[in-house]
């Protein structure tokens, strides 16, 4: 098979300073999401370690995987997890999970303590959907949005496009970049079309990044469109995978004229942490397995 | 007894074609909009049915309604394309929005329906007498077309009889609907919504039977638990779709009212004899019922009723279903929107198709309800 | 006399070489590099190598496909709809209809007896009518392109998909694959939504038997059983149903020569 | 040098200065006193011409398609009216309108001229609803619109005299509200001598149109619709009516030297419904076929009264036999003249316009049929489906092309292209090249 340059990398990470046995609340959460899974395990309200993986065909398998690798290198077993709350498309299939709660509300959270309580306007570019959030001081969600009828805008539209390309995911975002002036954006809101749309552009002589500065910037624009309809109040942040995207981010911040916060935290692991943090909470209460 | 509807809903045809057996040479004539003036079909001892679409997949309808036209109006015409309404002795629709109108015109085209009629209902009904004039005498034409198509003359009497069956059906569907104001409502939006969209093709009488046996003797005293649930309204488009209303429920909430014209908007207001002539009377009826949004103007009269619905059976939010591509009900529902969300009603909006995207919604309602509940999970 | 037809797809291109308008003598089919020029030149040396024909002994080439303006050696271009009427009629002159399933478009076509089109359908600016859809699922289900439709074939129940866009087609099955939905039921969907757009569009143009269904998407026998179930008729597939497009162009090319 | 001589039009440079003037007019209203109102293209602009010459009007069809005839202020009204939570699949024109006012652009220059009142008619979903909404986006406007829904006229149906009643009793109605909101007195002088421009008006387009049943082609679509456009704009007004008789000797004369709009014509179409905008280029490419499109019932049946008759087929309405002498008879006239307009038909059954299309068909001596199925039209798109089956039954090839109105972003050019390749190989259509 050939090289799938959409296919970004793995990861897990643990914080070796804590230990767990110490702490007075262990908290975990699993985001199944449609295109990765993520898994955070918080010890008293601090990151513990989380991974960041892709989602199989099977929901409970993704949850359990990316717990197991999440833990790797731990001496903490998914057995020993307290309570767990799961999020994203395979929230209710979490084989350890004790509670369900939307990614909406958990992106909300989760997006409050990475980027701290001024946040008002969370956007989250997942892999096939497109949120725009608004939250409380605490974190509760007030209101939201999400892209229907076309899945222009979203991750994986990108990952059509690194593929198509021949660049990897990680790269794309810096690539585009590298343009002197802005292309027109591709016309086509259309993934598919968008991609064959490309193709032609590619054909004509266009350099890859004039190709995916044409495609980054329709998707910024359709973006743009979704948090207008909401109204970006600041702070502004983005979670999901897109947000590591400098490409998207860049075109984006400068279309609504706001720059979106930063944090030490991979944007990916927003709606695990948010579910950790729920857990958390539902555990002070009194939640037990 | 409640669970009566639920059979009548999935049993549509077999009713309909029973109750030609039961009723030797009673025609059945299927309508397209609840504009249509039911009660002149019942002076005749017609059986009115309403057509509504199966909510399956299907590829008959491209070659006639350009796909920009709303699913609605496709999966009816696809009922009779497919041959599902062949007991059908006539087929008739009241001028509403031009969606349903293609399902109706392709209908008389390309479907065998023996008998069909197209009755101009106004659109400028706040103009009030000069629309219930105006009504009245096409309401003259049509009764005179079921005349002759009968071989039977409608006096005022039968009239009179027509709207007695309507108004009572009517009656019996509101008291229904009252019962949902309890704190712990007796019935679940679905078993609701089985009710209000049967009443629309079952024998009036017999469908009131049933309605106020439940409300004396069923749902009296009966606890579903569902007390604890989210009180949602749903309101926008037609939607009949139970599998929709089913994942919404079980989603943790209930819905308790509703505004649209599977449901309240069918049986809100009766036909007031007092001075009128039958015909004007029924004309009225039509021209000052809770409007579909393509006749709501210049006023938007539908913002305060559908507020006041949803403050009178206390719902705590409203999930707007906009039938994709339904023009009407896209310029309505922003302004409704902003209305019911000052009003501290806060609003979810669905678009929906003749199936649903089950996961797309889910996710969607189950956020809407978490911003709604007042669990503290901080 | 010898002719050609070159078909210049987006994804690959196709040569036909026909000899006195009877019998085919080469067929070529490359992948299509992003420079199509040097992709065409590859092709046109394959059908040296492949058949012993060279451009130069060809009478007349009439070139198709969205790159058809790049042949720059063909006397003139016909669209993808002529080419697929004559490749479909050369093939079977009993065909009334031709369905040509590609990558990014789907057409439904109705013939004549010569091959002439009577009426035509194209899928309008959606993937969910096309071979790209396909894809798209198979990604989304883990397992290959080639392995969609047998996989299919084994579904014992239907599951409705309202496969309005592709890209969310795709989330929808996620959450049949959440929801635990066998496989084979969810490669079924995809086929039954990909066949209801196409049936549309044969019904627009009207079905006349015989009906033949070529383009990349004819070899997905899951795909061909959804749409034989939706015509309720046998549907006829012809080998190398990839290069009825560049046949006909091919045969054009010999009625002009 | 094409197969036939051609030679542009005398009164194009007039034309376009009419329509210019008539957008200035209405913004410069108020500087001179006068009043400003809004309606549709369809609506009955001779009622408010009773309020006085001084009474200007922006019809918002056409002003919906002058905004997006200019793509990047068209997105940005598009795109505003999307902000503000309307759909996008609504009216294209009515949001490029809402657009333009809520960014507060007028097309032609400057902020927006907000109109003293709104008088408008309802046929389709969203005509009342247009101008509900711009009446709230400009803070409350007097709004007076007349429902004309009232079932198909001869031949296919009947005028009953209570279907003349109720919309003539709208439009009195309309004139005690006018005189109401404006405080003005209303002139009958002025409404009757109005009611007899629209008469004249709507008669003559339609003798226009029919000279270009000639072959070749006195004028192609592309020209028509910057002709018919004046009437869209003021059919009542005597300008309208003036130019429109010079505008039939004009044609007259070019088909009498067999002129024609397209030197190489060899092949004639027609298409239906409003064209997109911002792509009449499509027009210019069928050139290239030495094809030209000699109209649609859109562009003769809009603006132009015809009567039909299954034997004679479409024939230009006389003008009526005497001038009204009372507002009462002038407002029945009116109605009973407009309600026979052929692209009211359509509304009660397709069945309707097909049988006006097949006549256009054969009259004007059509290869065959190009049917923009419009997503920016709901009411003009209504049954072309069913056009489009009744057409071919009759023998007559079809293409259908998706696109829209007023939202560029719906209209794929190089497909739109590929397809008419498609539809001219089909009608054996060898390319000639433009000349």
């Amino acid at each position: 098979m050939a090289e799938e340059f959409w296919r970004w990398t793995e990861s897990r990470w643990h914080d070796p300073d804590i230990d767990w046995k110490k702490g007075q609340i262990v908290s975990a959460g699993v985001d199944v999401g449609s295109v990765s899974s993520q898994a955070v395990v918080m010890v008293d309200g601090r990151l513990y370690c989380y991974s960041n993986t892709r989602t199989g065909s099977n929901s409970p398998d993704s949850a359990v995987k990316a717990m197991g690798m999440a833990l790797e290198g731990t001496d903490l077993t998914i057995d020993d997890l307290p309570y767990t709350v799961g999020t994203g498309y395979g929230r209710v299939n979490v084989p350890f999970g004790q509670r369900a709660i939307t990614e909406i509300a958990c992106h909300g959270r989760g997006a409050n303590f990475m980027y701290g309580p001024s946040i008002r306007t969370v956007l989250d570019m997942g892999g096939q959907d497109c949120k725009a959030i608004h939250v409380d001081e605490k974190g509760k969600v007030t209101n939201f949005l999400m892209n229907d009828k076309c899945a222009a805008g979203t991750g994986r539209g990108m990952e059509v496009f690194a593929d198509l390309l021949g660049v990897s995911i990680n790269d794309v975002g810096e690539l585009s970049l590298k343009v002197e002036e802005e292309p027109e954006p591709v016309s086509s809101t259309c993934v598919v079309f968008a991609k064959s749309e490309a193709s032609g552009l590619l054909r004509a002589g266009w350099p890859k990044e004039k190709v995916l500065a044409a495609y980054s910037s329709a998707m910024a624009h359709r973006v743009a469109g979704l948090l207008e309809r909401i109204g970006v109040e600041p702070d502004f942040g983005i979670t999901g995978g897109i947000a590591k995207n400098v490409g998207v981010v860049t075109r984006l911040e400068k279309e609504i004229g706001i720059k979106s916060l930063q944090s030490k935290y991979d944007s990916q692991i927003a709606g695990a942490m948010g579910a950790a943090l729920f857990a958390e909470a539902l555990i002070k209460k009194g939640a037990k397995k | 007894m409640i669970e009566m509807f639920q059979e009548w809903y999935q049993a549509r045809h077999e009713y309909a074609r029973e109750w030609k057996k039961k009723n030797p040479g009673g025609k059945v004539v299927g309508f397209f909009c609840t504009y249509v003036p039911e009660e002149i079909l019942l002076a005749a001892d017609i059986l009115p049915v309403r057509i509504l679409g199966s909510h399956e997949p299907q590829n008959v309808t491209e070659p006639h309604i350009f796909g920009m036209y709303c699913p609605f109006c496709r999966d009816c015409l696809a009922q009779g394309l497919e041959g599902r309404y062949d007991y059908l002795d006539g087929v008739m629709i009241a001028q509403s929005c031009l969606h349903i109108r293609q399902a109706f015109t392709s209908w008389q085209k390309h479907v065998n329906t023996p008998w069909s009629y197209y009755l101009p209902m106004p659109h400028h009904v706040q103009s009030e007498d000069r629309a219930v004039k105006f009504y009245a005498a096409e309401l003259n034409d049509f009764k005179k077309a079921v005349e002759d198509w009968t071989g039977r003359k409608i006096g005022d009497e039968d009239l009179k009889r027509g709207i007695e069956k309507m108004n009572k059906s009517r009656q019996a569907m509101r008291d229904l609907y009252e019962l949902r104001k309890r704190p712990n409502p007796p019935l679940s939006g679905l078993e609701a919504m089985y009710a209000a969209v049967t009443e629309q093709w079952i024998d009036k009488e017999e469908h009131a039977v049933i309605v106020r046996q439940a409300i004396d003797q069923e749902l009296k005293e009966r606890d579903l638990g569902l007390g604890a649930k989210t009180r949602l309204m749903l309101f926008g488009s037609e939607d009949d779709d139970t599998g929709f209303v089913k994942m919404v429920e079980d989603c943790g909430s209930v819905i308790v009212v509703d505004d649209h014209c599977t449901g309240s908007r069918y049986f809100w207001n009766d036909v007031v004899l007092d001075g009128d002539d039958p015909l004007t009377a029924i004309a009225r009826r039509y021209i000052t019922r809770p409007a579909c949004p393509t006749k709501d103007w210049p006023e938007r009269r539908r913002l305060e009723h559908t507020l006041k619905l949803a403050q009178d059976w206390n719902a705590a939010g409203a999930i707007v279903i906009q039938q994709k591509f339904c023009d009407p009900h896209e310029l309505d529902i922003p302004e409704q929107r902003r209305n019911l969300e000052k009003n501290g009603i806060k609003t979810l909006m669905l678009e929906l198709d003749v199936t649903v995207p089950v996961g797309q919604f889910k996710i969607r309602v189950e956020a809407f309800l978490e911003t709604l509940s007042e669990e503290d999970l901080f | 006399m010898i002719t050609a037809g070159i078909d210049i797809g987006s994804k690959t291109i196709k040569i036909v070489a026909l000899k006195d308008a009877k019998e085919i003598v080469g067929r070529v089919m490359i992948l299509a590099g992003t420079d199509v020029k040097e992709s065409i030149n590859k092709a046109w040396a394959e059908l040296e190598k492949t058949a012993g024909v060279k451009p130069g002994d060809l009478a007349a080439i009439v070139a198709t496909g969205a790159g058809k303006g790049d042949a720059v050696n063909a006397q003139r271009t016909v669209t993808e709809v002529s080419a697929d009427a004559k490749g479909a009629n050369f093939l079977n002159p009993e065909v009334r209809t031709v369905i040509d399933v590609g990558a990014e478009e789907g057409r439904a076509i109705r013939i004549d007896t010569a091959g002439k089109v009577v009426d035509f359908a194209i899928n309008e600016k959606c993937a969910a009518g096309a071979g790209a859809f396909t894809e798209a699922m198979a990604r989304a289900l883990e397992v290959g392109v080639e392995e969609l439709g047998p996989l299919s074939l084994k579904s014992t129940q239907e599951v409705a998909m309202n496969a309005q866009c592709a890209v969310f087609a795709e989330s929808e099955l996620v959450t049949l694959v959440h929801a635990q939905t066998p496989k084979p039921d969810m490669a079924r969907a995809v086929h039954n939504a990909i066949s209801d757009r196409i049936v549309s569009m044969v019904r627009r143009v009207g079905m006349e038997e015989k009906v033949m269904l070529i383009g990349g998407v004819a070899n997905n026998v899951g795909f061909l059983d959804s749409l034989q179930k939706d015509l309720n008729t046998t549907v006829i597939v012809p080998e190398d149903s990839e290069s009825v497009s560049a046949l006909g162009a091919a045969v054009l090319a010999a009625e002009e020569a | 040098m094409g197969k036939y001589p051609t030679e542009p039009l005398k009164l194009w440079n007039k034309a376009k200065e009419l329509r210019r003037q008539f957008y200035e007019n209405y913004a410069q209203a108020h500087d001179k006193g006068g009043l400003r109102y809004a309606g549709g293209a369809w609506t009955f602009d001779a009622v408010p011409a009773g309020l006085g010459e001084d009474v200007y009007s922006l019809t918002s069809e056409p002003y919906g398609a002058s905004c997006a005839y200019n793509k990047e202020f068209s997105l940005r009204c598009l795109e505003a009216a999307e902000g503000y939570g309307y759909a996008r699949d609504l009216c294209s024109y009515m949001r490029n309108y809402w657009g333009s006012i809520l960014i507060n652009e007028y097309a032609f220059g400057g902020p927006f001229p907000k109109p003293d009142f709104i008088w408008q008619d309802h046929i389709c979903c969203s005509h009342a609803k247009w101008y509900q909404t711009m009446s709230e986006l400009e803070g409350g406007i007097p709004m007076h619109c007349v429902d004309i829904g009232v079932g198909a006229a001869p031949p296919f149906g009947e005028l009953k005299p209570h279907k003349i009643d109720y919309v003539a009793g709208q439009i009195l109605d309309g004139i005690d509200w006018m005189e109401k909101v404006t405080g003005r007195t209303y002139n009958d002088e002025l409404y009757i001598e109005a009611c007899w421009n629209d008469f004249r008006s709507t008669h003559t387009w339609a003798k226009v149109c029919e000279l270009n049943q000639a072959v070749p082609a006195a004028l192609d679509e592309k020209s028509l619709y910057s002709l018919y456009v004046l009437a869209t704009l003021n059919k009542a007004s005597k300008w309208c009516a003036d130019f429109y008789e010079e505008l039939y000797d004009e044609v007259k004369d070019r088909v009498s030297r067999g002129v024609a709009a397209v030197t190489n014509e060899q092949a004639r179409v027609m298409s239906d419904t409003q064209p997109p905008w911002a792509f009449l280029k499509v027009f210019r490419y069928l050139e290239e076929y030495g094809c030209v499109s000699v109209g649609s019932l859109y562009t003769f049946g809009l603006e132009g009264m015809w009567d039909y008759d299954e034997d004679k087929g479409l024939t230009p309405r006389p003008m009526p036999a005497k001038r009204p002498t009372s507002r009462e008879e002038a407002t029945r006239m009116l109605v009973d003249w407009h309600l026979r307009k052929p692209e009211y038909q359509h509304f009660y059954s397709p069945e309707y316009k097909s049988r006006l299309m097949i006549a256009i068909c054969k009259q004007w001596k059509l290869n065959g049929v190009m049917l923009h199925y419009n997503r920016g039209c709901e009411g003009l798109s209504l049954g072309i489906a069913e056009n489009r089956l009744a057409i071919q039954e009759a023998g007559f090839p079809v293409m259908t092309f998706e696109g829209n109105m007023g939202d560029e972003r719906e209209f794929d050019e190089a497909r739109t292209m590929a397809r008419v390749d498609a539809f001219m190989e089909t009608l054996g259509i060898k390319r000639v090249g433009r000349a």
